[in-house]
């Protein structure tokens, strides 16, 4: 009933087929709102975040998704600036799940903080200092940008080109797209960077605190080099994901192993520069502080594992893997690599917003635990579902990989034949 | 800067009686806890901690340290980290001040401030019917979803130039006293302008037995605690994990 | 021509431009925002002029002197009175939180004080020969007894009993002639006396705590002695033999869990260091056999003259020990817990009474006390509504007169204990405050102390009516000091429960329980607490026990477990900290009006999970 | 026709700005009139009071405000004059002791502090400065508070933080927030 939507060429499931899908989605998001409700409205003891535990999953959550949302940003600088034309295969995709993640950041911060009516204040009192103005100012205006770069996808829908006046405002963003993604890469840069800077600058929390150059310490760096790295991983993640939930092809092996090697490249310079930034930190920065390093590894559950798995399980072995050509030209290896690449970032995130907050600082302090309320981890789902949906609808009525339609035509016949009811789950 | 309120604090004198954190609480109207609350979740803006030198009984010996706001010299953790300026140093008097109507509760300062001196009000504030007629005019109740923290009775403050200004003193590095100090049975609690050699706290900043917590992250509190006791002075450090379970309440 | 979809579009999207160049949208967001700071549940303080009310606290027996901040007539703040003679300016948590009290939720509104009369009366009717009707009054030493002793001596059986005290009450400890302090546990720096005064004598003697729990008092004090629970008694043996005959005799100093060197070091301090003082919390014979062989008597410890009282009073019922009160007599109880000194463990009050029906009527703020075991509740106004005055501490030399005089009105419906009391014998109670202070103006000796000069004036030199308008101004009266008190004689004191000391630790009760924050128990907390007891965990919060972990792991409880507390008396539910500081064997549990029932002060004990 | 889109367009633009600049001001506050029809200009011109008779300043510096009942009744316990507005006043409240619920037009948020003794002693700060000529008008205009914020209307006029703020910055004696807030 909605094929006039779908756009010509590609085959898309059918519509109760769809709704199908979406349903658990849906209700997902639902529930996710319902908690998401009672936060803004009874106030967050709802959650249970407390003094000294000020921040909880969401902020983890932010830090990731924003990470995971750079692919947007990084594959539109080596598509428009640098000139990679194969990526032009997966752009849109990128530019969707930026936009996702990037809205859904934002939404769950607007729960986080116990005043949004005032959140506003941040724009028209700003404090040039700090590392959170900075990042609501970028990531705002990086939401904007990557709205404007969305739009012209939305307007090739099928329907939509049929509006004149529309054709010709998409044609004349279309010019704007380098522009745009000049800017989106310097704000993301910023951004990106000023998140790493939001733990960096705790010199009250030497476990997190770090040295730098100029005004922002080292994680500012860290932190856009890792998102850069983990980007493109994403989007190979989420392409071969797609790809197998949909039994289409969509983008042509290249592009991913392409993806892979950018994303194992920087992810070796990171951990390059992870680990002697780790050395300082542990030889110079916390001692300094009066903080032996090793103190704060004896508190379990947190011991050097966690540091272990965190450079060198999740970053040096996918790094190692991606960059290896007889291995990256394996699916099952590639993508795994991508995947441990993304959980490694998480992993970093992780790190530097809970057990930052879990290691106690005065002599007389003691070791604290914190463990997520349900009305937390359901606005956290809803960002999950929300992010879903988005994904979904516009994978059916939008073309997000453009080579879809010619790798369909190299799909040989009978295939489509032999197994009609597998045709096309979505 | 014309006055630098600090404060001096003798662990030694210190009878954990809690006097300070009801005062505090009375001259601030901080509302008594919801049900809910524990002690993470409640709002003492001066909290005493028990601590001890970490042996068991019957070798173990306690003092008690009261905590509250360390009010941070020019590079206050929390005063960079907030992004709406909601946190100032006042030039004037060296407080850092903290503005609930300004805060929107993002709670970035908190995790920035090693004292946990920083409170988020996670309920609106309540009190039992007819417990609000004795609240204190000079101090504006705050509503939930801001932070909180010790300002060193600003409303004490506000007052004290009034009180100057009508009898026609100078309104500049008045003379006040915040209410737990007024509180303090013991006299433990002391507060004066360290700009003022002879002030107490000038003269405990020079004292040998003076300790301020964890100095070497370079925050340059202006309360300085006080003790004979040598393992009291080890609070003063990081934390070092085999003591630090069963190292304290409060 | 007819409107399409797309005009309304088109409309639409002009009015959302349109709007953004008014003043509206702006507007909105700003008012939204500044809703925030005074949405509906943000209380608005009443503004007024400041005005400073005096008063003394009445709720412990120290009465500190209190300075309240009044917004118009409403006390907004309380502190203490610096320079006050007795008080030097303290003023504990409690106290500082009172002018909450009158707003507490728990606070009782009304009572069947009519029906509760003619109960009475119709129950004193009925008592046998060998049966009393009783008042007890848990403050001995005021107005209001005086009138429960007159009241008391006119009815028929009538008997006013006080709680056991030491020497009959009018002894006092005089701290700042002593230079060392022996304490068996008395909370000497949280609570005991008049905190302000002990803080003022403190610099001058040395503090040894005999004590099996580190408390504030034994954390803060010059040594500690962490001795056995229950073994006070056989350190004072102890210590005496080594002031008799040099060195311990080998029974006691085994049972302090003290070595012999430390027990003679302590009894040479005593002895060679005076003035010594001997304290304990609950009265132990050896220990005032200690004092009198150390001669504490009349040096640290000294006679107090009594407040003077109008001749016409004079004819009044003795002072009766409860203790030494036969069991199952008391028919008619009437029990004034309106102030409390301490918190008597019920099942001490229950065995007085009767076994048939007994009649309990209590004057109670809430129904958190011994309102719990009565039959009729009556309300009773609360600090800082009474109109009542507050007995001499156990550490003033002096006899004081002063009064908590009311900073708030007391809401319709209250009770007043010593006008319905009086009531029974046809007193008129109203104005024996003032009947009081004209007596002691009569009397003519000491001085008048008022807060709002801080200075002192002898009562001779004060008009009757200024005196009185003084001391409800929170004004003070001090006698002169009795020199001829040196020659006062020391009744001894009677043993309260020394059969359960004596007894033999029975097999399924292995632990003792030790209560600590006895003071919350007796005293009405404002909800301000919650600071000292929720919001942080400074004071252990009622019916909260800590247990060392060898101990818990033995009872197979652990850290904030939920657990029961059985001692002969009954049970409770306590929740359990683990604290390594804690004795073995021993389980330091908070009090509340149940766990005393329970406990008392120490008892056997037993904890199994709940 | 061809400019119809345009048209319509524009007919919502100015439909918006209409309501926005028009209708709205009034929309956002509600009106109250005062307890009593009080004459500043009377209590000036006939009884020659000043300012600081009624308005006065305590001993310990705080500013009394709006004077109570008492000090009133201290002269309209019977009627000195023969307008109905006294005569009401006298009726309804100075009889059955009842404070008039005055509302001030001037009144700040909860969380401002501001000592009106520094202002007017130290700093010689006229009272017209912020409250212009109350002291000379005939009648209290009704008292008209945002109706979401609550706020009176002169806080919007001339006396918002920005305005107290750019007067402190010339005089250089901007400080800080708690300077002027609770």
């Amino acid at each position: 009933m909605d094929k006039e939507f779908i756009a010509r060429g590609v085959k898309r499931c059918s519509t109760p087929r769809f709704l199908l899908w979406i349903l658990p989605w849906l209700s997902l998001l639902a529930f996710g709102l319902y908690s998401a409700g009672l936060c803004l409205v009874k106030g967050l003891n709802q959650t249970n975040m407390d003094n000294r535990f000020a921040f909880g999953l969401w902020i983890f959550l932010d830090l990731t998704v924003i990470a995971l949302g750079a692919g947007a940003f990084f594959t539109g600088f080596l598509l428009y600036i640098l000139k990679l034309k194969e990526l032009r295969a997966v752009i849109n995709s990128a530019v969707v799940i930026g936009l996702v993640c990037y809205s859904g950041a934002i939404a769950v911060l607007m729960v986080d903080v116990g005043q949004p009516l005032r959140a506003w204040f941040t724009f028209w009192y700003p404090n040039v200092h700090s590392m959170l103005a900075e990042v609501t100012f970028c990531i705002t205006c990086y939401l904007t940008v990557l709205a404007i770069e969305y739009l012209p996808i939305l307007l090739r829908n099928r329907k939509l080109r049929e509006v004149p006046s529309f054709l010709v405002f998409e044609h004349e963003l279309h010019k704007l797209v380098y522009v745009l993604a000049g800017v989106g890469t310097f704000l993301s840069f910023f951004h990106q960077g000023s998140l790493g800077g939001l733990y960096g600058v705790l010199r009250g929390r030497p476990f997190a605190f770090r040295e730098g150059f100029l005004v922002w310490p080292s994680t500012f760096f860290l932190f856009i080099v890792s998102a850069a790295a983990v980007g493109p991983s994403f989007i190979l993640l989420t392409t071969w994901l797609v790809e197998k939930i949909s039994r289409k092809r969509l983008a042509r092996p290249a592009v991913l192993e392409l993806l892979g090697r950018i994303s194992g490249l920087l992810l070796a310079v990171y951990v390059l520069a992870k680990t002697m930034d780790t050395l300082i930190w542990i030889n110079r920065t916390s001692p300094d502080a009066g903080f032996p390093a090793a103190q704060y590894y004896a508190w379990r559950p947190f011991g050097t594992w966690i540091l272990f798995a965190e450079i060198v399980l999740f970053g040096l072995v996918p790094a190692l893997v991606m960059l290896a050509p007889w291995l990256r030209r394996r699916t099952g290896w590639l993508v795994s690599a991508a995947a441990m690449a993304c959980l490694g970032v998480a992993l970093n995130r992780f790190v530097l917003t809970v057990q930052t907050l879990a290691l106690p600082t005065l002599a007389f302090d003691k070791f604290l635990s914190y463990w997520p309320s349900w009305q937390e981890t359901g606005t956290f789902l809803a960002v999950v579902a929300y992010g879903v949906l988005v994904y979904s609808f516009s994978f059916r009525y939008l073309q997000l990989f453009p080579e879809e339609r010619e790798l369909k035509a190299e799909v040989r016949q009978e295939k489509e034949e032999e197994l009609p009811a597998m045709a096309g789950r979505y | 800067m014309i006055a630098r309120y600090g404060m001096t604090i003798d662990v030694d004198r210190c009878t954990g009686c809690g006097a300070c954190m009801v005062a505090c609480a009375v001259e601030n109207n901080v509302p008594p806890a919801h049900q809910g609350a524990n002690d993470r979740k409640g709002i003492t803006w001066i909290r005493v901690f028990q601590v001890n030198n970490g042996q068991d009984y019957p070798n173990r010996r306690s003092a008690f340290v009261p905590v509250l706001c360390q009010q941070c010299g020019k590079d206050a953790p929390c005063a960079s980290v907030c992004p709406q300026q909601a946190v100032e140093i006042d030039p004037a008097t060296g407080i850092v001040g903290q503005m609930p109507e300004r805060c929107l509760g993002c709670r970035y300062c908190m995790a920035a401030c090693p004292y946990h001196a920083r409170y988020f009000n996670w309920w609106d504030p309540a009190w039992p019917a007819g417990m609000e007629k004795t609240l204190n005019p000079d101090v504006a109740p705050r509503m939930r979803g801001v932070v909180e923290k010790c300002n060193f009775c600003h409303g004490r403050w506000h007052a004290a130039i009034e009180r100057a200004a009508a009898n026609g003193r100078s309104i500049q590095a008045v003379d006040y006293v915040p209410a737990c100090v007024e509180a303090c049975p013991t006299g433990a609690i002391q507060f004066g302008d360290l700009n003022r050699p002879e002030s107490a706290p000038a003269r405990a900043a020079r004292n040998g037995n003076s300790f301020r917590l964890l100095e070497k992250i370079g925050t340059d509190p202006k309360i300085y605690y006080r003790s004979t006791k040598d393992w009291v002075h080890r609070i003063s450090s990081a934390p070092a994990p085999g003591l630090g379970k069963e190292r304290s309440r409060g | 021509m007819n409107t399409t979809r797309r005009d309304l579009f088109k409309f639409v999207g002009g009015s959302v431009v349109g709007a953004l160049f008014t003043p509206a949208p702006w507007r909105l967001v700003t008012d939204t925002a500044l809703w925030s700071e005074n949405w509906p549940g943000i209380p608005r303080p009443a503004r007024g002029e400041i005005r400073t009310k005096f008063t003394h606290c009445a709720l412990c027996p120290a009465g500190c002197a209190v300075r309240a901040r009044c917004v118009g007539d409403q006390p907004v703040a309380l502190a203490g009175v610096p320079g006050h003679p007795l008080s030097h300016g303290a003023l504990c948590a409690i106290g500082l939180t009172a002018h909450h009290l009158p707003y507490h939720p728990s606070r009782l509104k009304q009572g069947p004080a009519g029906e509760a009369a003619q109960a009475v009366s119709a129950a004193i009717s009925k008592c046998g020969p060998a049966q009393h009707a009783a008042v007890l009054d848990l403050r001995p030493g005021r107005t209001a007894s005086w009138t429960y002793r007159r009241a008391m001596a006119s009815v028929k059986h009538g008997l006013y009993l006080a709680p056991p005290s030491p020497f009959g009450g009018s002894v006092a400890f005089d701290l700042h002639q002593a230079k060392t302090v022996l304490s068996f546990g008395a909370p000497l720096l949280d609570g005991w006396g008049t905190p302000g005064n002990v803080i003022a004598a403190r610099e001058n003697f040395r503090l040894i705590q005999a004590e099996p729990l580190e408390s504030r008092t034994a954390s803060l004090a010059d040594l500690w002695l962490p001795i056995r629970p229950g073994a006070e008694e056989a350190l004072a043996q102890a210590i005496a033999n080594v002031l008799a005959d040099g060195k311990p005799r080998s029974p006691f100093a085994a049972q302090t869990g003290l070595t012999e060197q430390q027990i003679t070091s302590v009894a040479e301090e005593l002895a060679h260091n005076g003035p010594a003082l001997v304290l304990d919390g609950g009265q132990i014979p050896a220990v005032m056999e200690l004092n009198r062989r150390l001669g504490s008597l009349g040096r640290t410890i000294v006679a107090r003259r009594e407040t003077p009282v109008p001749e016409s009073w004079k004819k009044a019922a003795p002072v009766t020990n409860l203790a030494s009160v036969p069991d199952g007599s008391i028919r008619v109880l009437l029990i004034d817990e309106s102030v409390m000194d301490a918190y008597l463990p019920w099942s001490m009050i229950e065995r007085k009474l009767v076994p048939d029906d007994p009649l309990v009527v209590t004057f109670a703020w809430s129904r958190q006390g011994y309102a719990r075991h009565a039959q009729y509740v009556l309300p009773a106004a609360v600090y800082p509504e009474i109109f009542d005055d507050i007995p001499p501490a156990i550490d003033s030399v002096a006899a004081v007169f002063r009064i908590a005089a009311p900073l708030v009105e007391p809401p319709a419906g209250m009770v007043n204990p010593s006008e319905f009391i009086g009531g029974l014998a046809g007193l008129p109670a109203a104005d024996a405050l003032r009947q009081r202070a004209d007596a002691i103006h009569q009397a003519g000796r000491g001085t008048l102390f008022t807060c709002a000069g801080a200075k002192s004036v002898p009562v001779k030199e004060v008009k009757p009516d200024d005196f009185w308008k003084a001391l409800n101004e929170g004004g003070c009266w001090l006698d002169a000091v009795d020199e001829s008190g040196a020659g006062h004689r020391f009744l001894w004191p009677a043993n309260a429960d020394d059969e359960k000391r004596s007894s033999a630790p029975p097999e399924d009760l292995p632990l003792v329980a030790i209560t600590c924050e006895t003071r919350a128990a007796a005293a009405p907390l404002s909800p301000l607490m919650s600071k000292l007891y929720q919001e942080s965990n400074l004071r252990l919060a009622a019916n909260h026990a800590a247990l060392n972990p060898a101990t818990a792991r033995a009872c197979g409880v652990g850290e904030g477990a939920r657990a029961i507390l059985r001692t002969h008396c009954g049970s409770a539910q306590i929740e359990v900290s683990l604290d390594s500081g804690v004795p073995p064997g021993v389980v330091k549990v908070a009090a509340g009006p149940g766990i005393m029932d329970l406990c008392g002060a120490s008892a056997r004990a037993q904890v199994v999970p709940a | 026709m061809k400019h119809r889109g345009k048209i319509v367009f524009l007919a919502g633009v100015l439909a918006a700005l209409g309501a926005g600049w028009i209708g709205f001001p009034y929309a956002i506050y509600q009106s109250r009139p005062q307890p009593v029809n009080f004459s500043h200009k009377v209590h000036a011109d006939k009884a020659g009071s000043k300012c600081e008779d009624c308005h006065a300043f305590r001993e310990d510096g705080s500013f009394a405000g709006v004077p109570s009942l008492d000090q009133c009744a201290g002269c309209h316990a019977a009627a000195m004059g023969s307008t109905v507005a006294e005569k009401n006043f006298i009726d309804q409240y100075v009889r059955p002791q009842r404070q008039p619920p005055w509302a001030v037009y001037a009144r700040q948020p909860e969380n401002v502090y501001f000592s009106h003794i520094t202002h007017v002693k130290l700093a010689q700060v006229k009272c017209e400065r912020c409250h212009g000529d109350e002291g000379s008008t005939d009648t209290l205009r009704p008292y008209r508070q945002d109706r979401i914020s609550g706020y009176s209307r002169d806080v919007w006029r001339g006396m918002k933080m920005d305005d107290c703020v750019a007067c402190h910055r010339r005089q250089g004696l901007e400080f800080s927030c708690l300077e002027c807030h609770k």
